[in-house]
């Protein structure tokens, strides 16, 4: 018996070896293809297709693909943070001048990389760092939502707001809409769940609906691919409830219940970057924040003849008092 | 609360309840056929996303819930197939394939959702699904009303089934041959019956009906699919199972029991003053399964033949 | 002379490495109770299988009602009116009496609309049988006996002329047995037929109008009870020539080994299965147990082995207390079991027959360091065994599984043995392995004898047990009804004890 | 049913002895392959299967395997990474044959594997005083008792309730996932920025890495010799004598003087403690500090790689390189090629129903019921 296995074990052990040596060898010729062509490249933390947050990444891809002329590339490293380092070190290794992690987390891995790759620019979204080439970009939801959050102190009797998950792009929107509210009725209801999950449509509906029953009027997901069932339960319901297309264009999910969209261009925020790294020409000494002032990069629109013309003129008022920094639509709430 | 405010969050929370159960229901309706022919399928998961998968793209297709859901149950009976002849025909090992089956349900309804459906995502949200019907003059009914009466056809199916899948189960030979292959195949083989068929038809019922259970995420409860929408739903019903004592009314009310921990999680968040962390709701069902465990010592006897592959 | 309701000619039956019945015909009268008597293995149940449709003769022919029947399965006799009550009953513990008794009857799409209305007949069938019994009733709550009314009235239920009981008394309290043995005479008399198998020459003499003896797969004789003394039975049915005899050696008798009082065991269903037992076992003598199988030797192993918790009485091993007492614990104390069912218990199978060899001792050295198993140690001692003991093989690494019955049960033996038990408990040491074989391993355990360990041999061939022992015991229903000098020509009273024929005059001081 | 016994033909003594003393013999090779067939035949059809999937969704079958193959093994750091992903699928799987063997179905090393990671966090935030010499092997020790003690749970609860292993196993999953979430949102969440993540872990409780450049740590080396122990354990050990017995026959086991309940406890306990041990190299290793999905199903894909190396140990050690290596490439894959990775779950799925279809599983695992 003992021979056996030892035969077995050496059998398994040398061709075992003989794996690690051939990979090693061919450590060797690891291939620098960098000659003219703009690579950029994706880390998603989801499904590409997945609506919402990760849809947005890989538009913001192929639209600097088309602009730009870029050789695009991206990998969903799907929620698991051991594997991200990996990723950017495959792309920064293949010469990619570009890579976008999507997503706070992935800001560890960028760092350890980025020493290594001089050459490459890492951006990091919602991310607020600013380390030599990784570089934190944020697109401020709060803004937009404090604009929300105004409508809906005018227009509605309470507010109900849906969260994929607890963490601060969400929080931070969160706080802004209270501000919104708070600065026209410090009184106006407001309820706020999280749903611990991405893709639960199921839960998010069933939020929405017990938010109605408790009287709100305007409901307003941040979920994510989850966040459409919150649409699905005013369109249900029936006209008389009221939400915002969070950014993008939801009004076909519930016509008659969309008072506007928020659009976040994210894409062309980060075209705008893209094209300054391609003419190497990026001299942003700071970390990037899209905000209200970024006039093409996020912006709310309202859906014809739903908003009266005085709420849109304090909507307007606010939104000069956000670019002017004349409103701190993050200030701690109480 | 004020008295009336409570009534409608109740009012509010049981409706939730029912809808958020109805997957466990379907489900753990077909997992309690499987097991009670002896046959343990743990790969309800995958068949759920299977189904969910399957019922989505045919209804994005066709326009039609129905025949989206006809298909979800085609695609469940497929997976039924194979699973019963891995492990009737071929005696191979239940936990194996089922735990095979959960991978395959999952890489293959994603990697199908990504080649047909990229770039489509703008129309796919919009198709009818099986759409609330309210049904006149029982709906205006107080309390009841908002609870019972405004519903989904799907969720207003769910104790046709379970009555059905109890009087298949109770009252008719096949039902009978069912339980006592779960316990005592010899039994059933000396009685002149064909023990492999038997668990053939047992676990095609219990991947149909997952293959429900799935579909209805997709075109009942809400109308779209995600990657992964099951969230575990396929192994919640497994412990629905074991919970419900392995009996479809067992079932119903423990599909009940975990869809009103759903629902209640999801309104307390929202009352504030609550602050019990929602994961506490989450993990419910699965403390619940180990302390009847604890509570039932050896009594919650599953059926004495489950897992056991048959040979004659 | 009544007709012939069943003829079975020159029927053969063969299991891979069994010769299970090797040309046996027989005929059965319309209307007889017939009793198929004969010694475990002898090849009864098999055939009578056969017949039931659960096993297909190689050859031979199977004639019922004057038709030649080429029977499939158990529905096809069922079809037949051929009702059969197993051994170990054919019934689903969790459903109830008419559930039990109405499964398989239906095509499946059938809705049993109408249980109360087969709960009536049942009803109905019981009162008119006497076969009290409430069909709403879930098995597992009824005894053992109630459990075989079931049976029986399951193929009243179907409809049956020729109903065949597999041992049916063997589960059965006294009171139980006598109530159907009434049962089928008055059944007999309603011109049913009936087959009985059994070992009980009682129950032979008391029930059946004619009985044919079985051995080695063959029809011995087949008389009319009437014409026969339970002498002559107990004679044909394990008069088998005497293969091989060790040289009896009539060593000194030491001191009392094993001393068991008033020992009480359940068995697994927690009913009583050894009563009140009291035995002595001195080194340097074999202390034989008989009796047909069923009637508590198992469960009086068991517990002397440690495998069965004792309910009530006392067990000393050398002086010191060894009542429920760990396996191990007794091992150290000095005992050695050679198990009953060796596929079960005395050998793992996948494992080598090295691996085999140190089933006790795989954690004390030499066979183990610092918890490491010493391969080189236990391949040696391996090889010293194989040697010794003379098993054929090809290696010791070979899995065990690959060896025949014999050279497996000689692994068993010679791991058994080479301790050097104070007492060595041996159950149906021979049981299934071939001639050869055979007299190896009885040789061993008198070589045991003569080095003066205590031996108690249990074995349901009478053969062994009086080729071996030095007085045998003889069970029957979990109590010691006689004890005898192991004589082979008082194999007939043994016989009559075994069966139940309990005689005062026989027990011997 | 009169007793049947299997009479094989006796075979003479052969000569087999002396044609064993010549290693790499035709007969020995001939067993080898034997064994390995199955295994093989069921990954080709694995990959045939995904090679339909790829041409039907319009790829390059071809070209996408060459792109995996490439990112597996294609140069070292791609080697590092399949390397990287074996580690816990080793370490687990390890753990899970001695579990199976035992005959107890652990379905729960994903949960296992939570535990030890949130213990290993616990360790390596806390004792931030501690020289690495002592901190990497506490964090690693606090992981492996925490996955044991989880996995001990569930056999305890068999043991004592009767409660079926492969039920609360899952259940105690979820428990752990759902636990850590809370964790990680609630009480153990960073100080600054507040993401759902713990605080980084000590550097001093960081594993050394063993392939400059490359990520790959010390960690895969311990999954070796974790490997190598287990096997050990197995089958040079008095105890994995007893657990093997355990496995193949509770009634045997009982007649050798095996307590069987504690048997069945231990090895939860082991096939609990690689798990533990996987999630605390993941997070010393790898990604320094605890994240809600910290793993990406390797406690189910460990039962695989367990079972399609025969639970033994030693072949784990490559059935673990090759599920490592069909994730690692599958990134590749769709970095490159832009592939969907999910192909690799159908891969991976379908290698398991065809080694099933195949009978791989039927002899060596032990059903866990018996009638």
């Amino acid at each position: 018996m003992k021979s056996k296995i030892w035969q077995l074990t050496s059998t398994l052990l040398g061709s075992f070896l003989l794996l690690v040596l051939a990979g090693g060898c061919s450590g060797g010729s690891e291939k620098e293809i960098n000659a003219g062509v703009f690579k950029v490249g994706l880390l998603s933390p989801g499904p590409v297709n997945g609506q919402g947050w990760t849809q947005i990444a890989y538009e913001a891809l192929l639209k600097i693909e088309k602009e730009l002329g870029a050789q695009i590339s991206y990998v969903e490293v799907e929620q698991s943070p051991a594997l991200f380092e990996r990723a950017f070190r495959d792309y920064a290794s293949q010469g990619y001048q570009m890579v976008l992690g999507h997503g706070f987390e992935f800001q560890d891995a960028a760092l350890t990389v980025a020493k290594d790759f001089p050459n490459t620019y890492f951006f990091i979204s919602s991310s607020k760092i600013r380390e030599g080439n990784v570089i934190g970009v944020d697109s401020d939801s709060s803004e937009a939502f404090y604009l929300m959050g105004v409508v809906a102190a005018l227009m509605g009797k309470a507010a109900g707001l849906v969260g994929g998950v607890e963490i601060p792009p969400i929080t931070n929107a969160f706080i802004g809409f209270t501000n919104g509210v708070r600065s026209i009725d410090p009184d106006f209801p407001i309820s706020t769940t999280y749903l611990g999950s991405w893709t639960d449509a199921a839960a998010a509906k069933e939020a929405a609906f017990s938010m109605i029953a408790e009287g709100a009027d305007f409901i307003i997901p941040d979920a994510d691919a989850a966040g459409s069932g919150v649409y699905q339960a005013l369109n249900e319901t029936g006209p008389g409830y009221w939400s915002f297309g969070i950014y993008n264009d939801y009004t076909s999910q519930a016509p008659n219940n969309m008072i506007g969209n928020y659009f976040n261009d994210y894409g062309q925020g980060l075209v705008n970057l893209a094209r300054m790294v391609k003419d190497g020409n990026f001299d942003i000494q700071t970390n990037v924040e899209f905000g209200l002032k970024d006039e093409d990069v996020i912006w709310v629109k309202f859906v014809e003849g739903r908003v009266p013309v005085d709420v849109q003129e304090s909507v307007e008022t606010a939104r000069q008092g956000i670019i002017d920094s004349k409103i701190n639509t993050l200030s701690p709430i109480r | 609360m004020e008295p009336l405010a409570i009534v409608s969050f109740l009012a509010a929370v049981l409706a939730a309840t029912w809808r958020l159960a109805t997957p466990f229901i379907f489900t753990s309706l077909g997992e309690v056929f499987s097991e009670r022919a002896g046959v343990l399928n743990i790969g309800l998961e995958g068949v759920m996303l299977i189904g969910a998968f399957t019922a989505f793209a045919i209804t994005f297709f066709t326009g039609s819930p129905v025949l989206g859901l006809a298909a979800a149950i085609t695609s469940g009976l497929a997976c039924g197939l194979l699973f019963a002849f891995l492990t009737v025909s071929l005696s191979a090992n239940q936990i194996v394939v089922g735990a095979a089956l959960n991978l395959v349900g999952l890489g293959l309804t994603s990697f199908l959702y990504r080649s047909i459906f990229s770039g489509r995502m703008e129309t796919a949200r919009e198709y009818v699904s099986f759409s609330p019907l309210e049904i006149p003059f029982l709906s205006s009914i107080r309390f009841f009303g908002d609870i019972l009466f405004k519903q989904n056809l799907m969720v207003y199916a769910t104790p046709i089934v379970v009555l059905l899948g109890s009087f298949i189960l109770y009252r008719t030979a096949f039902g009978l041959s069912v339980r006592s292959t779960g316990e005592h195949p010899r039994t059933v083989d000396s009685a002149g019956l064909r023990v492999s068929m038997i668990r053939y038809a047992s676990v095609l019922i219990g991947c149909g009906l997952a293959a429900v259970g799935g579909a209805y995420l997709t075109v009942a409860h809400t109308n779209q699919f995600n990657e992964g929408i099951t969230s575990g739903r396929g192994f919640i019903a497994l412990a629905v199972v074991v919970i419900g004592r392995w009996s479809p009314w067992g079932a119903f009310a423990v599909s009940l029991l975990f869809g009103f921990f759903y629902a209640l999680q999801l309104r307390l968040q929202a009352v504030s003053g609550i602050t019990i962390p929602y994961q506490f709701f989450q993990a419910m069902p699965y403390l619940l399964t180990l302390v009847v465990f604890v509570a039932m010592r050896r009594r919650a006897a599953p059926p004495g033949a489950l897992g056991v592959p048959y040979k004659s | 002379m009544s007709e012939t309701l069943l003829k079975l000619d020159k029927i053969v039956k063969t299991f891979p490495g069994v010769r299970a019945n090797r040309g046996v015909s027989l005929e059965i009268r319309k209307g007889e109770i017939h009793c198929l008597l004969g010694e475990n293995g002898a090849g009864k149940t098999v055939l009578m299988s056969i017949v039931y449709g659960l096993h297909q003769p190689d050859s031979g022919q199977v004639i019922y009602n004057g038709e030649h029947l080429d029977l499939r399965s158990p529905k096809d006799a069922i079809k037949r009116r051929i009702g059969m009550v197993h051994q170990h009953f054919m019934l689903v513990p969790t459903l109830t009496v008419a559930e039990n008794i109405i499964l398989g009857q239906y095509p499946p799409w059938k809705i049993l609309r109408h249980m109360d209305r087969v709960e009536e007949k049942i009803e109905k069938l019981s009162r008119e049988f006497g076969l009290k019994i409430d069909p709403k009733a879930l098995i597992h709550t009824l005894s053992v006996g109630e459990q075989q009314r079931v049976e029986i009235l399951k193929t009243l239920y179907h409809g049956v002329d020729l109903l065949i009981l597999d041992e049916p008394t063997a589960v059965l309290t006294p009171q139980e047995t006598d109530r159907l043995l009434v049962f089928l005479k008055e059944m007999a008399g309603r011109g049913l037929t009936v087959i009985f198998i059994t070992h009980k020459l009682d129950e032979v003499m008391q029930v059946s109008d004619r009985v044919t003896v079985l051995r080695d797969g063959r029809e011995v004789a087949t008389v009319v009870t009437a014409k026969a003394s339970p002498r002559m039975l107990a004679k044909l049915m394990v008069g088998r020539e005497v293969l091989l005899e060790p040289p009896p050696r009539e060593g000194p008798k030491g001191e009392n080994v094993l001393s068991v009082k008033n020992l009480f065991v359940n068995d697994e269903r927690d009913l009583p299965a050894v009563r009140e037992v009291s035995l002595e076992v001195r080194s340097g003598e074999i202390v034989g147990v008989a009796g047909v199988s069923g009637n508590g030797q198992s469960e009086l192993a068991l517990a002397l082995a440690g495998l069965m918790p004792v309910a009530g009485g006392e067990i000393h091993l050398d002086g010191s207390v060894a009542t429920n007492l760990s396996p191990r614990k007794l091992s150290c104390l000095g005992l050695a079991h050679v198990p009953e069912d060796r596929h079960r218990m005395g050998v793992v199978l996948p494992f080598s027959v090295a691996e085999n060899f140190v089933l006790h001792e795989f954690d004390h050295p030499p066979f183990a360091r610092n918890g490491f198993l010493r391969y080189k140690m236990i391949k040696s001692h391996a090889m010293d065994l194989v040697r010794q003991y003379d098993v054929r093989l090809g290696g010791v690494d070979d899995e065990i599984v690959n060896l025949s019955g014999g050279n497996q049960q000689k692994v068993v033996i010679a791991r058994e043995l080479h301790r050097k038990p104070r007492l060595l408990l041996v159950n149906e040491p021979t049981r299934g392995i071939d001639i050869g074989a055979t007299e190896f391993v009885r040789r061993q355990i008198a070589a045991q004898r003569d080095a003066g360990a205590a031996v108690l041999l249990i074995s349901s061939d009478l053969e062994e047990l009086i080729a071996l022992s030095d007085r045998l015991l003889v069970f029957f229903e979990g109590r010691i009804v006689g004890q005898i000098r192991a004589s082979r020509d008082r194999i007939e009273e043994i016989g009559l004890l075994m069966a139940g024929k309990s005689g005062k005059d026989l027990v011997e001081k | 049913m009169e007793t049947v016994e299997p009479e094989i033909a006796q075979k003479p003594p052969s000569r087999r002895s002396d044609l064993k003393k010549i290693s790499f013999s035709p007969r020995y090779l001939f067993t080898l392959g034997r064994k390995m067939a199955p295994p093989v035949a069921a990954l080709a059809a694995a990959l045939l299967v995904g090679a339909i999937l790829l041409y039907a969704a319009g790829y390059s079958p071809w070209y996408a395997y060459g792109v995996m193959w490439e990112g597996a093994f294609g140069s070292r750091n791609n080697l590092a990474e399949t390397l990287l992903k074996a580690t816990p699928l080793i370490l687990i799987g390890s753990g899970l044959a001695v579990a199976f063997r035992s005959g107890i179905w652990n379905i729960g090393a994903e949960g296992q594997l939570y535990a030890g990671a949130v213990a290993a966090t616990l360790a390596g935030i806390f004792f931030t005083g501690l020289p690495a010499m002592i901190l990497v092997p506490l964090v690693l020790l606090a992981g492996m008792l925490s996955g044991a003690i989880w996995g001990g749970l569930a056999g305890f609860l068999k043991v004592r309730f009767g409660a079926s292993e492969i039920v609360t196993t899952i259940m105690l999953n979820f428990i752990a996932i759902i636990a850590t979430s809370y964790l990680v949102t609630g009480p153990m969440i960073e100080e600054v920025g507040k993401f759902p993540q713990t605080a980084q872990i000590a550097d001093a409780a960081r594993l050394p890495r063993i392939l400059f450049p490359t990520r790959l740590h010390i960690g895969f080396l311990l999954a070796m010799g974790v490997a190598l122990a287990s096997y050990l354990l197995l089958f040079k050990s008095s105890r994995g004598y007893a657990l093997r017995t355990v496995g193949i026959s509770p009634d045997a086991a009982r007649y050798a003087g095996i307590n069987v309940g504690a048997g069945l406890m231990i090895s939860m306990a082991i096939s609990g403690g690689a798990a533990g041990l996987a999630g605390a190299t993941e997070v010393a290793g790898l990604t320094f500090r605890l994240y809600q999905e910290i793993s990406p199903g390797y406690g189910f894909d460990g039962i695989a790689v367990a079972l399609l190396a025969n639970n033994n140990p030693i072949g784990v050690i490559f059935t673990g390189i090759l599920f490592g290596a069909l994730r690692s490439g599958s990134e590749v894959m769709q970095m490159n090629a832009q592939v969907p990775s999910v192909l690799v779950s159908v891969i991976q799925g379908v290698v398991l129903l065809s080694a099933a279809a195949l009978g791989v599983f039927r002899i060596t695992v032990a059903e866990s019921r018996k009638e």
